[in-house]
């Protein structure tokens, strides 16, 4: 569409700006103006744009039109669990007695902040199995980082200061030798098996004295299952290490397996996807961590305790005991605070929300569903595209392009023409074992027309690769841009606006 | 135990097309799909409550929400590291866009360039305010973005101790010790004037205005820091930027704040946004995501994740940080509130936290028994008071009468930073959410102790 | 772009249901169940959708993308004062304290509500220069039923049963006229004169005794202040009639001068329009009555009344006296209820809203800009567009597309073309008495460049309609959908889905 | 008075800016634009208070709100014609998208294809519910409603007089007597059973569930109306078609009611929405607009307001109607609400709110000194009970125990219409709002007066 007037996003707020516009007005001063500072610790000029409400408005609006989201579009990007995030989860979060309370009040004024995180921790360590947990990191990676931080403490506790190697599968989301190299860690990569599994004898091979441990993703990142894992945690075990699990993934496990049983000793898990908070366009997230009892006393400050009458773990009465009183405290041999005050409460709150509106019977009717929808994809699109690992998958399906590289197309091109379908991409070229990598994670909350006309889109893709490749290769062509040039932004950073 | 189908109102899959999916898998139950699940783990029994009706759930979210002293029922006069400002109506209505709140990091441009053009636009705003050459995208909070800048510091000079300002905040200084205890970086505590630096100092981290509401003397800490080699790193309330020099006026290296005061609610904490800021020359050190201006095959402006060389899942164990997952929509809200108070707003607002805090300040000091400390500098909008007796029980009293007092310095980790006189202080933190009759109250209650 | 999915927003609700789906869970019965009526008082069936939540947002957030709206586009739909419509004022209304009053609870459990309706009623009388007000009534139309009924109550009250003609300019509005017709009254049109004001030599000859009163627009639908206004009003009070005021138009009016002074005895005001409230594709409105002394007896019931204390008319001091009770009344003559509970308090609260933001300076400052922008249009496009009243307008400008017309394109050709250019079009075909007219309001929210890029798109389509007058005949082109076709819904009504 | 250039955040000429465009008019000040108005009456004295930050406004308002007392604060047993019942987050999630908030009425189909497919749903579910041929786009609310429907049953019957049974709420009642006193339409009261009706009657107007919470016999009303050339002319609470033989059901041939139960706050009275439905056979006499399904250029389904020669800005003085603005915002929520609760979840809320008002009834009915004097009639959600002390100081007593009573029915213009020896009538209405404690402290406290 021709676009109209200042309506049209493309010109930048600096460049909206008219001197003497504004877009808020402030209250007047009630008391005597105080003598003011040193001119010379005073700035000049502020160079901040100058609009009217309005045009803020419409301005935010208007770039708000140029994304995908969940709300407007499928958006299979595997490994993320874009499935729908409920409104009411919102609303919830900006109560004013949540959203107005100072993170340094006194306990006595936020018990039932203190209550919801408490019951939040008892929930997620029912979940995995777990007997306890911190809720004060703030996303996915920084969850990993106190675990490994934890790990790192628990060896050392022991008087075990040797232990300096962290394994981690070549399917690895790059966060974790990331969060392990932060850690001090050095990072030694172990080798998936044909089937996708770790590769036990690599295990075998890296199990010693000087391991702290393993980093497992499960379902790891091709979407499958690890038929070895119980026997990878003995071996772990055995050696004397511990096996950390990267939850991101589980949207697939919810209420089917519990990874403490399985023989984890720690997790962080994403509530930016399996517990539905909403991602806003990459972040906030939570990513809280949750361990066995002897990894406890390590865990990240704050934790929620309780004093007197305990509440049995998991409980929701909300006729709460009046004589029960919510604290923060901090574990005995933490690891320290790793973030500013105590986790992302607004994302946290949503959780909550969350998981007390599916309840026992939701919260598995997530993951048999994630997983059935998953499967369904992998039927439908097995004949057109090449799935490298020819097992069920759980809760995401990993495909490769490289049939249609064959023919000149590749795995981004592919990514590139669904937009054109009013489709969000697959995440690609991840994980990186495997070519031309197309990871679909279809969630529970998509329908089966949508699964269909996304299977259809795909093959008619594979068609045109064939038949007219050049509409592949030179695709999107209906979005706000077209393909951009990644390697200019790369070579001369443009990173702000300049006059 | 769950028995039989449950519909949840979030999943559309009834138990029908269950059935007949299931039937395209040659399955006939949603079980068999789990099947490589060693079967002595599967189906585990899973102690939570059962589901709940939206009515249901709203009544006890506001039931507990209603247990918490919302700030909005009374003066308040409690900041150290997060503050109460005034959040213009369009800021939530605008960020809580479906299109904005429920896409992902943008990792397809030619589908987000909303949340892009915002993240470059948030990058443009933040690094003018903080008079610096380039921002990121944003990190996880004030605390862990010094963090952050102190393990940048070791990157770029290639050192392995930093030395930290005893009037930073106390809780920054606990999260900085817990990112430097896995690479063994050294964290010392230094005086924030004439700090001890030297030759294998990586950085000197300082706060302005610092945790006690002061500014800084930034020239001559940048001065002693680059005399040595040693980086000035600096965490500094954004909002100060509206009246203040900013640190890059300083020749700072790496400018960190958080973004709270910039139209985030205080939450109890969370979910806010760091700020990050540093020299061009330092680019290729910054953790977090970056967006750049590029243009598309038909020549138009657009926008895109660059510089990703420098991040985890390009680098992995050699990235410059974990961080994946950021604080995008806060970047925004903050983007929003930056662009409705302008130029103009904003000055005003630091203007109006200046006047009421030193007008308070000024009442109190004419309270018998009270005296402020740090009478002889210059501060914001926090200043110290050493009270008569125990700030703890001033508060309490205060709360009689409905005010939230400041925060009380007299137990660790806050009375180890102050000196042995002050050693019943109170940070008092005005904004302009206060108006005289909230600080008049607040004088009222503390001239009780007088 | 190619649509994907069930978010393809083409396929209706009952389309996408599939039996079993829920889209929200309802309580469990908490108290034993009672016995049911009896079999044949209930239904068999219910023919509702059966979706999930997902879906329901999914289908409306895409449906809302369809639209052109003040948020998204210039809007400059004339006679309609499409400003920015301030979302605090939205956020007001949906305050527990407001949104969850019930409208019969005691005036005690009320008595912010019913202040704040008390102020604003004297807010609207002062800016009219009325005595007296009633917010009963629920849009432009429903205060103009309002007042014509009070019309006739005031005369029928001093005994004149012989008025029966309602005089309504040629170019009112087609509500004056079917609100008279309502009220039982016969519609007489009065001419209006070469400038656009109502023909002096026409109103003496209805001027008799059998004239209820006139109805007149001001500024004019032609978007003009009647220059006669103030001889009109006598000539009319001479004849023993009334005057009404639609005040639809009052954008351009506001703080410039007040009806009540020029003559008029009452005027509806639209809150929809003037005071910003949004429209909401199509509503809900106010249309507040204001009335000169005299006919505040007959006002619509309730009003708001105060015991005690008076605080001066639109005083704004937030410490109210306690004192003061305010509550509902019903004036001695009131033409009686006119509608279900005491008005549309949402919308009447978030004008409430908009005028204490605004305040006396503000207030000024709307029509002063309302009007700049107007004529800056005026003079921006009179070169290539007739102008049929040559004067200097107030809030909107009246062209005519004759010229194009003689060109073969007409006047709402031209107006489909600028859906193109991403704007909304102006009011077409009214008021009836411009040919090919084009109703210009761009209110005074817009800024210059948008101004300037509507000016020049209309040049642009004015040079299209010479050189490719096809391309502008077939408009729009970049919509979601083309032109429809409107002779088949009426001539085969097709009003809802049927299996 | 106002002097200078104010600067309003909601306008974005500047001063300067205001100047230059007026330059391209010949003019110097925004005074000369308003020449054409006499001197005398130009630049009035405007008697209005200052302007206000929004933080002001905000902080006004909230006070203004927080001295109303909210249903949400204690149990509420109040009904009468606007119900408190629950609404899904997603209707104000999705309704006040700025996309439908700021649109006007869909006078340009190709760019409101959002609006008009909303209430082209709208029209489809309202008439499904009603058991009705068509649906309207909806009228003011259910009193306006019902009394366009008199007025349009005058108009298909050509007759002047309607038959208003003793049942429909006198509030209604009220509101159709404003509708027909222009134009000599005579509104007479009849008894709801056996009401008369002859040969001069336009329509017979009833509602079922009556103002008492009862069913009226509409297939008697029907055939009674009939038999006599006029029609049955019915406000029915829309809920109550969740489980309820529809007015459709029995021959009705207009059914207006309030839509306000269907996912709209109670909101002070407002706004709502009414809604009106009819027989296909008098379309072109209905009220408001119509969106009918059509085709574009390229055969794609499209919308468009429909059968537009009945409006006033076709027909003017001849129209159906004079409405114009109605209130398309509350149809759009109607329409999320009827979406999202669906087939089944409509049911269960009815039937959630016939067995706790059912529930109630018996055990109000066991309390000494207090009894139902409809029992023997079906009701839905609402009963009348006769109790034992002026129900004003019963409502009084049950404040005290935060419990918000029913409507008071010894007062005019309730009392009017209840039998002599109803006179100290309380209209009790229970919705699944109420809980089992809500309505066991409704009992404890009439219990007080047994
Ligand atoms: C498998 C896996 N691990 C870890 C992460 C990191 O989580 P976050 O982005 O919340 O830091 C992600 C998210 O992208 C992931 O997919
Ligand atoms: C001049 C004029 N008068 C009256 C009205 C009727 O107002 P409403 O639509 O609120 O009933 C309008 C609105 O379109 C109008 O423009």
């Amino acid at each position: 569409m021709l676009k109209g007037g200042t309506r049209d996003s493309t010109r930048l707020l600096m460049e909206r700006s008219v001197p003497g516009r504004r877009g808020a007005v402030t209250p007047l001063l009630d008391v005597p103006a105080q003598p003011m500072p040193p001119a010379a610790l005073l700035r000049a000029d502020l160079a901040l744009p100058e609009v009217s409400e309005p045009e803020v408005v419409q301005y935010f609006t208007g770039l708000s039109q140029l994304n995908f989201s969940i709300d407007t579009q499928f958006y299979p990007l595997g490994s993320c669990t874009m499935k729908y995030n409920p409104k009411v989860n919102d609303e919830v979060a900006f109560l004013p007695g949540f959203a107005s309370i100072h993170p340094l009040q006194p306990a006595e004024h936020c018990q039932g902040a203190l209550e919801l995180l408490y019951r939040l921790q008892g929930f997620l360590e029912e979940i995995t199995g777990m007997s306890g947990g911190s809720l004060a990191t703030l996303a996915g990676a920084h969850g990993e980082l106190a675990g490994v931080l934890m790990m790192r403490a628990y060896h050392q506790a022991r008087g075990d200061f040797r232990r300096t190697k962290m394994a981690i599968p070549d399917s690895a989301h790059g966060t974790n030798p990331a969060s392990a190299a932060m850690a001090g860690f050095e990072v030694v990569t172990l080798a998936s098996d044909q089937e996708g599994n770790v590769d036990l004898e690599a295990l075998h091979e890296l199990a010693g004295d000087d391991l702290v441990g393993v980093m497992i993703t499960l379902p790891s990142t091709l979407g499958l299952f690890d038929r070895n894992i119980v026997e990878v945690c003995r071996v772990v075990h055995e050696a004397g290490g511990l096996v950390y699990g990267d939850g991101a993934n589980m949207n697939a496990l919810l209420g089917r397996t519990k990874l403490g049983e399985l023989g984890f000793d720690l997790v962080h898990l994403n509530l930016h996807k399996t517990f539905s908070t909403p991602h806003g366009g990459g972040g906030p997230g939570a990513g809280p961590v949750c361990c066995a009892a002897e990894l406890v006393p390590f865990l990240a400050a704050p934790v929620v305790s309780v004093a007197d009458a305990l509440p049995a773990k998991g409980e929701a009465d909300p006729d709460w005991d009046e004589r029960v009183f919510y604290f923060l405290d901090t574990p005995e041999q933490s690891i320290g605070k790793i973030s500013g005050f105590h986790g992302n409460f607004g994302v946290l709150a949503r959780a909550y929300t969350y998981i007390r509106t599916l309840g026992d019977a939701g919260i598995k009717s997530i993951s048999g569903n994630a997983v059935l929808n998953a499967n369904y994809l992998l039927q439908g699109l097995r004949d057109s595209y090449h799935l490298p690992y020819d097992r069920p998958c759980m809760h995401e399906v990993v495909f490769s392009a490289d049939w249609q590289k064959e023919r000149g197309v590749s795995g981004l091109e592919v990514a590139k023409r669904l937009l054109d379908y009013g489709f969000h991409a697959p995440t690609m070229y991840f994980p990186l074992i495997v070519h031309e990598a197309l990871m679909i994670e279809p969630t529970e909350t998509e329908n089966r027309d949508t699964l269909d006309a996304f299977i259809q889109a795909l093959r008619e893709i594979d068609r045109e690769a064939a038949e007219t490749p050049e509409l592949v290769r030179q695709a999107p062509h209906t979005t706000p841009v077209s393909r951009l040039d990644e390697a200019r932004a790369a070579r001369q950073p443009d990173l702000r606006w300049r006059p | 135990m769950v028995t039989g189908h449950f519909q949840s109102h979030y999943i559309p899959n009834t138990e029908q097309e269950q059935a007949d999916m299931l039937a395209t898998l040659g399955l006939t139950c949603i079980d068999e799909l789990f099947r490589d699940i060693p079967a002595e783990f599967r189906n585990p029994l899973l102690d939570l409550p059962a589901p709940l009706s939206e009515l249901e759930i709203q009544r006890e979210l506001a039931a507990l929400a209603g247990k918490n002293r919302a700030l909005s029922s009374g003066p308040s006069f409690l900041g150290a590291g997060a503050y109460y400002h005034f959040i213009p109506a369009i800021v939530k209505a605008l960020m809580t866009r479906g299109e904005f709140l429920t896409a992902y990091t943008p990792y397809q441009p030619e589908v987000s360039q909303g949340t892009l053009q915002v993240i470059y636009e948030f990058q443009t705003l933040i690094s003018s305010l903080y008079g610096m050459e380039v921002a990121n995208a944003g990190m996880y909070d004030g605390a862990t973005s010094l963090a952050e800048g102190a393990l940048m510091a070791c990157r770029v000079t290639r050192r392995q101790r930093v030395a930290i300002a005893d009037t930073v905040s106390p809780l920054y200084r606990q999260v900085i010790r817990t990112y430097c205890q896995g690479q063994g970086i050294g964290v010392e505590l230094v005086r924030s004037r004439d700090p001890k630096v030297d030759g294998d100092t990586a950085g000197l981290v300082v706060q302005s205005p610092n945790f006690f509401g002061n500014l800084e003397d930034l020239a001559q800490q940048g001065a002693i820091a680059h005399d040595q080699g040693a980086l000035l790193v600096v965490s500094s309330d954004p909002l100060a930027g509206g009246m203040f020099q900013p640190p890059g006026h300083y020749d700072a290296d790496i400018v960190t704040g958080e973004g709270q005061p910039l139209g985030i609610p205080v939450s109890y904490g969370g979910p806010y946004v760091g700020l990050f800021t540093t020299k061009e020359r330092y680019i290729r050190q910054m953790p977090s995501r970056l967006v750049g201006r590029t243009a598309d095959t038909a020549g138009r402006n657009g926008y895109v994740l660059t510089l990703q060389t420098r991040e985890q899942h390009i680098r992995r164990e050699r990235a410059t940080s974990n961080i994946c997952t950021n604080e995008a929509l806060y970047a925004l809200a903050a983007t929003i509130y930056l662009t409705a108070l302008g130029r103009q707003g904003l000055r005003q607002v630091a203007e109006l936290c200046y006047h009421k805090a030193h007008y308070a300040a000024a009442q109190v000091e004419q309270l018998p028994g009270y005296f402020l400390p740090f009478q002889q500098e210059t501060f914001f909008q926090e200043f110290v008071v050493q009270c008569p007796t125990a700030p703890a029980d001033i508060n309490q009293r205060l709360l009689e009468r409905n005010v939230l007092g400041g925060l009380d310095l007299g137990r660790p980790p806050y009375s180890d930073l102050l000196p042995p006189e002050v050693d019943r202080g109170m940070l008092v933190c005005v904004t302009e959410m206060n108006t005289r009759e909230d600080i008049d109250a607040l004088i009222a209650g503390l001239a009780e102790f007088s």
